[in-house]
């Protein structure tokens, strides 16, 4: 599947998307965030609190506790600003 | 019905998009616009410049979604959303929302449904440089207060429709 | 702090009188605009126009009194309102109202404030032009509703600024 | 004292000022209401349903039980449709 990333997710994690392909223990996007943050220093300092970090499947809101089977991208964000 | 979504990296012009949203019609009472700027100066800090950053698609669609949402909550004659992304410079507009309708409380409940959706919920997000230093924009307590509006039973205002 | 209030018989050009309201300024966010229009029916009745008659000096003192408290309710950093009064053509302007804030809460709030004042409360008179007959305009319940909200205790709008 | 009458109530009136110079006893806008009805035809058309005719002293919205003494202007009119 592919990850995006936004705004400040984005420059910590240093890309704007990639593909990955987690472990099949990996079924929701808070699973998916705590798998990312042990990949490196990066994802753990764009991971590190959390509770501010938005996440879209298949570009629509969707909770940390969403199931990511099926997902073709899953993006991550902070809060919206918009407007 | 007629509804105009777009995002652009130039400028607008609010009195095009509003002429040309009411233009040849006869059905229309209220026209509500709404501009934001750029402003000079945030918490006392020069502001050299922002930067708006998207979800290409997901904001396109989300967006869709709710101007036809506002059009049936509203029965709106015409609905014209226009949103920046890119850098902007102080004093330049960042989006514009028009609303038409009969009567003006629709146009005017719609706009600030509108706005709040793109303040909250919309994939966009700020970064503003400063002379020294770039920030990403923090959310506004007063953003997310005023978007809990539309969840909740029907409002004042359109009981007073 | 501007204001501009102005009754007068011509059209207005809403978007010169916004871009004055807003030039050579940097504090201003946000930027609501009113313009309520002479509809081209009423009721499945064809309008053929529209007559304004007021009450000259105790308009223009009234609307002055109501844009003050406008801005020093809302924080504003302008105000304009054009009324215009004679007769009026189906499609052209009425009114207009323009409020410039540094965020939108306040210059969504006045504008509606002040919609609700005019429609309601400034001694201007609507005579309605059809075909073979005309009609004084009767007031809208939903007018006096809406107008209802100000003078309540803080409503939503101001506890979200 | 000098009386304006603006929209349907100028139309049956059948005019748009006039000076009056009402008696004593006449010392609130609803008596100043009556005491018009009883001048003519058109008076009494114009305030027939007293109630919905608005009325401002000195150029300010009043009740019609607020006194008239003093008052240099007092104006009749329909409720305002302005906007």
């Amino acid at each position: 599947m592919k990850l995006r990333y936004f705004a400040w997710v984005r420059e910590r994690v240093g890309k704007t998307e990639e593909e990955i392909d987690p472990p099949e223990g990996i079924t929701t996007v808070a699973e998916l965030m705590s798998w990312l943050t042990a990949r490196g220093e990066e994802y753990a300092h764009a991971f590190e609190n959390p509770k501010v970090v938005r996440a879209a499947i298949d570009q629509d809101h969707v909770r940390t506790d969403a199931a990511i089977a099926g997902a073709r991208e899953i993006a991550f964000f902070p809060p919206m600003t918009g407007g | 019905m007629s509804a105009v979504i777009r995002l652009q990296n130039e400028p607008f012009d609010a009195a095009r998009e509003q002429a040309a949203l009411t233009c040849g019609r006869d059905d229309i009472g209220a026209v509500v616009t709404f501009v934001g700027i750029c402003r000079g100066s945030e918490a006392g800090l020069r502001i050299v410049a922002m930067t708006l950053e998207h979800y290409p698609g997901m904001a396109e669609t989300e967006l869709a979604r709710h101007v036809e949402s506002a059009q049936q909550r509203w029965r709106l004659a015409g609905v014209t959303v226009v949103h920046r992304v890119g850098r902007i410079l102080p004093g330049e507009p960042i989006v514009l929302v028009v609303t038409a309708a009969a009567h003006r409380q629709g146009a005017f409940a719609a706009a600030e449904f509108l706005m709040d959706y793109l303040k909250t919920r919309a994939p966009f997000w700020k970064r503003i440089e400063y002379a020294d230093s770039t920030a990403w924009v923090a959310p506004r307590e007063s953003d997310a207060l005023s978007a809990d509006r539309w969840s909740g039973p029907a409002d004042m205002r359109e009981a007073a429709e």
